[in-house]
């Protein structure tokens, strides 16, 4: 039995139509990430979940129950919100609680619950400061700690970690995935940083105008996205989108750059079958290396490349990016961070072709 | 037990003193007296307070009224009937017939006077009139030949303060000097359109604006109080004002004859102001009890003496002696009792006596608008008919 | 119960919605309908016509009053938001002694005009006050005597209601200087721009918001200036300073001419509607902060 | 460095001038009310006193007459009180219940109601005595201080609204969808959440419905009765004397007087009113 | 000769000092990076460079001029702000001449200025636009556009890119990086995000709660941190930091690491001299690898490991992160996306011995 199942619903401000026909369906245990750009519905349908919006038309069903009519207070839920939204006049220990006293919880029971979720996320020394008091980690855990003494069958997080700076963000992701694994949890997380997207989720739903994109494992939208939005949506830097000519040539294709300065780069790939003149050819940053010897041009079986002109150059610890220009875009290669390459110099790079991704230049589905 | 509840504007000073006289009085009789003052806009805040109290059904048993405003009230609510305790004590004999007819709702008595104002005086500081061989002047004529020297020698002739009634004062004075009796009652009382048109009333606007030249440059908002001042101070020789400006004048230890001369304005007649109270008809045998022995102090004879004595004013009752009282009120009275017989004992319209507060209001603000404008005499007179049958 | 739940804001609101319906909306449509009657010292219920709209703008005290409300409004409104501007932008310079003068300034609205009503018209009469003054102090040709001149009279009236009002606008400005954003102003800084044009240019025109929110205090203010004339002038000399309000209270109250004040006030109300809906329209559209 | 000190002294200047402006009409009445009569009426206005004396503030809080009574305006100040303390509070309750509901619970037709409530606040008080007195009579409110109450609190309703509405519009809706989720409900948000949050508005609140209510005149005379009038109509009893004698020092001290309650909070609590005031009605 | 030259600068407010005699000097077409956790004084530093706040005592050299006393507007820099601080009543157009028109630029000049400066960032379509009506990026954009037409000695750029999202952050970021070299533009750039530190400078300074911890290059920063707060704020997943015991041996040095479930990890570290007896190991997670065959436990020369237990597994795409528990402290590892590593269970892992830093736990200095 999913625990979290939504059918067809749909959810209109007014006029404007802001989701339309949602098909989710998740197991107990799933975490399903909601990635998607600013605008997309993500808050909304979390929020439709959380019954604190209401929907239009369709059913949601948490744990097996039909709870379309249902107040938030009476769906088993608990919800994380991206601005903690943590009762500004109301002591840490009294945010957490607050919700048990409101239940009828009894006094013991909330000491005991509080002790033990102040102990998991360590802001037991916090437990008697006011949330003005406290800096952005420490007010996040104080929300999680809020959600997490209702042990509810359906964790909603909305974007919990937007407002924390990039290195608070990796260490609390990744306390939220370790809570996530000792809990057993089930959780719909809302975020529109896909690194927390494929980190975080067993699922990953993408999003674009309040429209499913794609379903499928963080493993799956990485490597094989259902359209250019998603291709270019996920993974950082995004992978880069060429423009190129495919011609059939048997049971292979040969596929045609443009390049700068000089002639088009030209390879073979052996699996591409079936591909109309125009394409755009996706491929991630990681799966373009230096060239080494005798793989430049035209391409051996797997890997295909040429000279081509570096733009930029950007060391970044572990890695150095390189950005050339191919088919009148820039592309950017993910090298190791030894590499000698140079700005403004030529420099051999090569695809991995048995990872690259064809798109229909027209509506940007996926042709392979 | 009888109680009674005043709504009055008589707030403070020799005002308040006064009337503390009456529920002094009311007090021993055994009444309870319960005390609403609303002071401000001579009266009008009162008024405000009453119309407030009769919507809401709840009206003070006996309220500060006084000329026709009496029987407009009538006309819209009725009041109380207080026949019995009039004719019991003989009213009718003691008031002067034009006085009994302002207390009296379609035949019914419904209201007590407390007393007579004689809005027609003049005041004049004495030193000064001496000083510079002046007369009281008995016609305009002499007003203003005295005025004219009096400004020639660098002392302002008229103290005056410029607000809407204090206008309105001084032009009813010069209204029936100008014109006589006959005439004012027909222009102010009656609002005859001829009167209203006539070329008496051009000169009436002519003679104001005369007037306004003999007023200091300061005397716009200036209370009359002030202006009474100036006399007392010296710096004016004249002030037209009823006769409450002896109050301020005896307050500061002046004496009459010898420090301040009174006399009526120039020409013939009395202009009046009668302070009463009306009867508003109210529930309860307590309240009318009260409403019956307080019609009955009012006018009873030691009220009348005591209170007009601290007012400056004059009994409404011609059978009080006036032994006690000063020289300027034993010439009121007796200018009353004649003038009551030959018929130029008359309302003051400037202070709701003669017309309703529609009427009297339109007067007023044409009156005003003229004595602080350049406005022409003409334009006046037209402006003055034309606002009288527009607030008809 | 669960409709009880679902309900519960509106049945909170139900009361004052009650209230507010009855109280202004009943009493406004009350006076259109008495201005409409020949009502006069007391309301009277039968309807005859417009006469009294024709009796009010024939009426030259009505003329008068009108005009004066829109030179008064105008003045009133235009000089303390420059006062209360320049106020504002000097206390802004780190001044020393800014929490007692922004007191001072603001303490005027802490009072009611019938209490300074008399000290100001002493203060304005030429034969007591400033005139008076100066001239004693050898300035023999000094002249300030507005108060007594009837069409000047009118703008004694407006430096009274300056002197109440424009400390607050003073306030609001000086909250709205100070909620900029600091960074804008060291952008200009760093951009080479001088502290005038920084305030011409940058500052000022970000708060039009707050401008709004003055000009609609200050025009209620203005409409419903009363008080101030009561105490100042009681709408002399003769009737140069008469203000709807006013003469509205005066023929209600002391005229005893029911329909004729309730005509004026309706007049009166529609100025305020025209006032108000622009702003209220403003204010409730639906914004994109936080 | 120089011309900038001399720009500092000429803006310094200014505003003491102004300051002087602002604080003549205080000057005045404080002179005027330590002065004797006699000195008034001979002396100028706004000379300083030659000899201090406060029998006049003596006079005019204990033993001036307003009407028949002789005490001065000490008996109406309880009346005030007794009228303006629980009128603005119930006020300020009732806007802050409405802000709320306006700002967080909106529901289809509530701006135009809001936009009623506001409009509410700009009509002239004039216009209601008169069906306002019918009203209070039929509620056997007529001539009481719970009838004041009750008129202060209706006229106060739309400013309180508006503060209190523009306040919680800027607390972010995920406040209450927490709350709402923890299995609170409409009161119990209102009063565990947002009230403890509100206490800068409130003082806005108490501060503009205090200033308005103690400085009232015409509600003040209009419905109140013999007894329960409030300190302003007394104050304009002493003050106004139609033909009588008049003694300005103890009117003018009678003034102050009766403008102490609303001095002191301005003084006192001003700057939380314009930071309030500001919170959230004006974003930059 | 220097572009910017800072010598014992000192910053006080009231009592409270809050930058401690910064020394720094840099030279033309440097990009110069300060970096720090929140309130170190960044941005009272950058204010400082630029002359919105006075200083306490010391002196600014901008191009060999001592500005110290001088006014923003002559000392011939450009700023860009964190919230842009566009002016917001003006078009963009305007906002981009405004400081050209008050300090006298004749029109055809700013036109010409803005033209350029327009199509090199891209804006030309929103010279009309108000900046309420451009999206954060665009913002940017103008922002950069009003520092570029001023043609200055210096730029400033205070945390330019911090109110950006994710992945606009990094396309922004390549950008600033192309600027700054078709320009040669000196620039000084505040962040306290670690990747734009090394993807952008060309020097980069540490500072933390006032005191400048380390001056150096990108590279020198990353793999030699000066202390143990350097190595923890650079570099994300963060350096791991793990609890060790020394033993000298001879010319080489016998580490050993506490480790869950099991006995101690030890191996041989044959560079390591003089170090005492409890030290703090860093390590980033890139030196961390996938332990094959015989490289186990004792260690060979480069690498040594063993096995540890798996307690959270966190693919992200290109990577895949590994985090296990050594010395009490969690450890990351960064390992290939096709890794076969399970949570909660045992895995070999290897440190790259030649990538090993070693602190004092007392100071938290660098011993090696
Ligand atoms: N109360 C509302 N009335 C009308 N439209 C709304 C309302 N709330 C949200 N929207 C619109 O619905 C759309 C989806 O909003 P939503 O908040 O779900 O986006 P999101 O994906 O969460 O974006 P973000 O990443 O910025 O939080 C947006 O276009 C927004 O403008
Ligand atoms: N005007 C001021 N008065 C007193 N202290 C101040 C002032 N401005 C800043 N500070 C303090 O100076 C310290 C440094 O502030 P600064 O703004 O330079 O930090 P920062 O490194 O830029 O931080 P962030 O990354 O948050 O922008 C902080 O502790 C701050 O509280
Ligand atoms: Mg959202
Ligand atoms: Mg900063």
């Amino acid at each position: 039995m999913p625990i979290l199942d939504i059918e067809h619903l749909q959810k209109s401000y007014g006029d404007t139509k802001i989701l339309h026909d949602i098909n989710i369906s998740i197991d107990e245990g799933d975490f399903l990430v909601l990635v998607g750009p600013s605008g997309c519905g993500k808050s909304t349908l979390l929020n439709c979940i959380a019954g604190l919006e209401p929907i239009s038309s369709g059913t949601v069903r948490i744990g097996g129950r039909d709870v379309t009519g249902v107040t938030p207070k009476d769906r088993d839920i608990a919800m994380v919100f991206q601005s903690y939204a943590l009762y500004p006049t109301m002591s840490v220990a009294r945010n957490i609680t607050f919700g048990m006293q409101v239940r009828g919880v009894d006094k013991a029971t909330q000491q005991e619950k509080l002790a033990e979720v102040a102990r998991q996320l360590q802001i037991e020394p916090l437990l008697n400061r006011k949330p003005g008091q406290l800096s952005g980690g420490q007010r996040q855990r104080v929300a999680m700690g809020r959600a997490l003494v209702r042990d509810p069958k359906l964790f909603l997080f909305d974007e919990p970690l937007s407002n924390l700076d990039a290195k608070l963000r990796v260490s609390m992701r990744t306390e939220i995935k370790k809570l996530h694994q000792d809990l057993n949890a089930s959780i719909v997380y809302v975020t529109h940083d896909q690194i927390e997207a494929m980190t975080l989720a067993t699922k990953i739903i993408v999003m674009k105008g309040g429209v499913i994109q794609q379903i499928g494992t963080p493993a799956e939208i990485y490597s094989r996205p259902a359209n250019m939005f998603v291709a270019d949506f996920m993974g950082s830097p995004a992978m880069n989108l060429i423009p190129a000519r495919a011609h059939s040539e048997g049971s292979s294709t040969r596929i045609e750059i443009e390049r700068d300065g000089t002639s088009p780069l030209i390879f073979i790939d052996p699996t591409a079958r079936d591909l109309p003149a125009e394409i755009v050819l996706g491929v991630r940053p990681e799966d373009i290396h230096e060239a080494t010897g005798a793989t430049h041009l035209p391409g051996s079986a797997e890997n295909a490349g040429g000279e081509v002109f570096i733009e930029v150059v950007e060391p970044a610890g572990a890695d150095t990016f390189a950005v050339t220009n191919l088919g009148g875009k820039p592309v950017t290669a993910r090298l190791r961070a030894e590499t000698a390459v140079q700005p403004k110099e030529m420099f051999p790079l090569a695809f991995d072709l048995s990872k690259l991704s064809y798109f229909s230049p027209e509506d940007g589905s996926r042709l392979n | 037990e009888p109680t009674a509840e005043v709504l009055h504007w008589w707030t403070s000073g020799s005002e308040a003193k006064s009337i503390a006289v009456l529920q002094e009085e009311f007090k021993e009789n055994g009444g309870t007296w319960t005390d609403m003052p609303v002071a401000g806009g001579g009266g009008d805040a009162a008024m405000t307070a009453l119309r407030a109290r009769v919507l809401a059904g709840n009206a003070p048993s006996a309220v500060q009224l006084k000329g026709p405003a009496i029987q407009e009230w009538y006309e819209e609510t009725g009041l109380a009937d207080i026949s019995a305790v009039a004719e019991e004590n003989g009213w009718a004999d003691v008031l002067p017939a034009q006085i009994a007819d302002h207390m009296k709702c379609e035949g019914q008595w419904c209201a007590a006077p407390v007393n007579v104002h004689r809005v027609n005086w003049i005041w004049g500081n004495k030193q000064i009139l001496d000083e510079n061989g002046i007369e009281m002047p008995s016609t305009w004529e002499e007003f203003n030949a005295a005025a004219d020297k009096l400004q020639e020698a660098g002392i302002t002739p008229l103290a005056h303060g410029g607000q809407a009634w204090q206008d309105a004062t001084v032009f009813e004075t010069v209204v029936l000097g100008l014109g006589g009796p006959e005439f004012y009652k027909a222009a102010l009382v009656d609002l005859d359109q001829e009167a209203l048109k006539s070329d008496t009333m051009k000169e009436v606007f002519d003679e104001m604006r005369v007037l306004r030249g003999y007023v200091d440059d300061n005397f716009s908002g200036r209370d009359w109080n002030l202006a009474t001042a100036m006399v007392m101070n010296g710096e004016a020789a004249f002030q037209i004002m009823g006769d409450w400006a002896k109050g301020e004048f005896l307050a500061a230890g002046k004496q009459p004859g010898t420090d301040f001369v009174c006399a009526p304005t120039p020409g013939e007649g009395f202009l009046y102001n009668v302070d009463s109270f009306a009867f508003f008809n109210v529930d309860g045998d307590d309240k009318q009890q009260g409403q019956a022995l307080l019609a009955e102090l009012i006018m009873g004879p030691n009220f009348q003496k005591v209170f007009n004595m601290n007012k400056g004013s004059i009994p409404a009752r011609t059978d009080v002696p006036l032994d006690d009282f000063d020289d300027c009120a034993k010439a009121s009275n007796e200018d009353m009792q004649a003038d009551s017989e030959d018929g130029s004992l008359l309302p003051s319209f400037a202070h709701g006596m003669a017309l309703r507060g529609a009427q009297a209001g339109a007067i007023t603000d044409v009156v005003t608008a003229h004595f602080n404008s350049e406005m022409s005499s003409e334009d006046a007179v037209q402006q003055l008919a034309d606002a009288v049958a527009a607030s008809m | 119960m669960e409709w009880l739940e679902r309900n519960v804001p509106k049945l909170v609101l139900a009361p004052s919605f009650v209230a507010i319906l009855v109280f202004v909306y009943g009493f406004i449509g009350w006076t259109a309908w008495v201005s409409l009657t020949k009502s006069k010292l007391m309301p009277r219920y039968e309807i005859d016509g417009i006469s009294q709209y024709t009796r009010l703008f024939a009426s030259p005290r009505w003329d008068v009053a009108m005009n004066n409300l829109f030179i008064f409004g105008a003045l009133f409104i235009l000089l303390s938001m420059v006062i209360g501007l320049v106020l504002a932008i000097f206390l802004d310079q780190k001044i020393r002694s800014e929490g007692v003068l922004r007191t001072i300034y603001l303490y005027p609205m802490a009072l009611s005009l019938i209490v300074t009503g008399t000290a100001w018209k002493w203060i304005l009469n030429p034969g007591l006050g400033i005139q008076e003054m100066v001239r004693g102090w050898g300035f023999t040709g000094f002249t300030f005597d507005w108060l007594i001149r009837p069409e000047m009279a009118i703008y004694t009236v407006v430096i009274a209601a300056i002197w109440q009002a424009s400390g607050f606008v003073m306030a609001l400005f000086l909250a709205g200087l100070r909620s900029v954003d600091t960074e804008i102003i060291r952008a200009a800084q760093v951009d080479g721009i001088p502290t005038h044009r920084i305030y011409s240019a940058i500052i000022i025109p970000t708060m039009a918001p707050i401008f709004l929110s003055a000009f609609i205090v200050l025009a209620h203010l203005a409409i419903k200036a009363f008080d101030l004339v009561i105490a100042l002038t009681n709408g002399g000399p003769g009737y140069a300073t008469d203000l709807p309000a006013t003469y509205m209270y005066a023929m209600a109250f002391s005229r005893g001419d029911l329909g004729q004040a309730a005509a004026s006030a309706m007049i009166m109300m529609m100025v305020i509607f025209a006032i108000v809906v622009p702003y209220l329209y403003s204010e409730l559209r639906p914004r994109r902060d936080h | 460095m120089t011309t900038e000190k001399i720009l500092r002294w000429g803006l310094f200047a200014v505003l003491l001038l102004f300051a002087l402006f602002y604080l003549m009409p205080l000057f005045v009445m404080l002179t005027t009310s330590l002065k004797s009569l006699e000195e008034i009426r001979t002396g100028g206005l706004l000379s300083l006193p030659r000899q201090l004396t406060f029998q006049p503030w003596i006079e005019a809080w204990s033993s001036a007459c307003a009407g028949t009574q002789c005490e001065g305006l000490r008996p109406f100040f309880w009346n005030s009180i007794l009228m303006a303390v629980p009128a603005v509070l119930i006020s300020t309750m009732v806007g802050a219940i409405n802000g709320y509901v306006f700002a967080q619970w909106r529901f289809p037709g509530a701006n135009l109601f809001f936009a009623a409530i506001l409009f509410g606040c700009f009509i002239p008080f004039q216009v209601v005595l008169m069906p306002m007195a019918r009203m209070l009579g039929l509620m056997g409110l007529a001539g009481t201080i719970p009838g004041l109450i009750f008129v202060h609190v209706i006229y106060g309703i739309g400013f309180t609204t508006l503060f209190f509405r523009n306040y919680y519009v800027t607390i972010p809706q995920e406040l209450m969808r927490a709350a709402k989720v923890d299995g609170a409900g409409f009161f119990r948000i209102f009063f565990s959440i947002f009230l403890p949050l509100s206490l800068p508005i409130i003082t806005v609140s108490v501060i503009w419905q205090f200033t308005q209510i103690w400085n009232d005149f015409l509600f003040g005379v209009s419905f109140s009765g013999a007894g329960s009038q409030p300190v302003t109509v007394a104050l304009n009893n002493i003050v106004n004397s139609t033909t009588g004698v008049k003694a300005y020092n103890v009117d003018m001290a009678a003034a102050i007087i009766a403008a102490l309650p609303t001095l002191f909070v301005y003084v006192v609590a001003g700057k939380y009113f314009i930071r309030g005031l500001t919170a959230g009605s004006v974003k930059g």
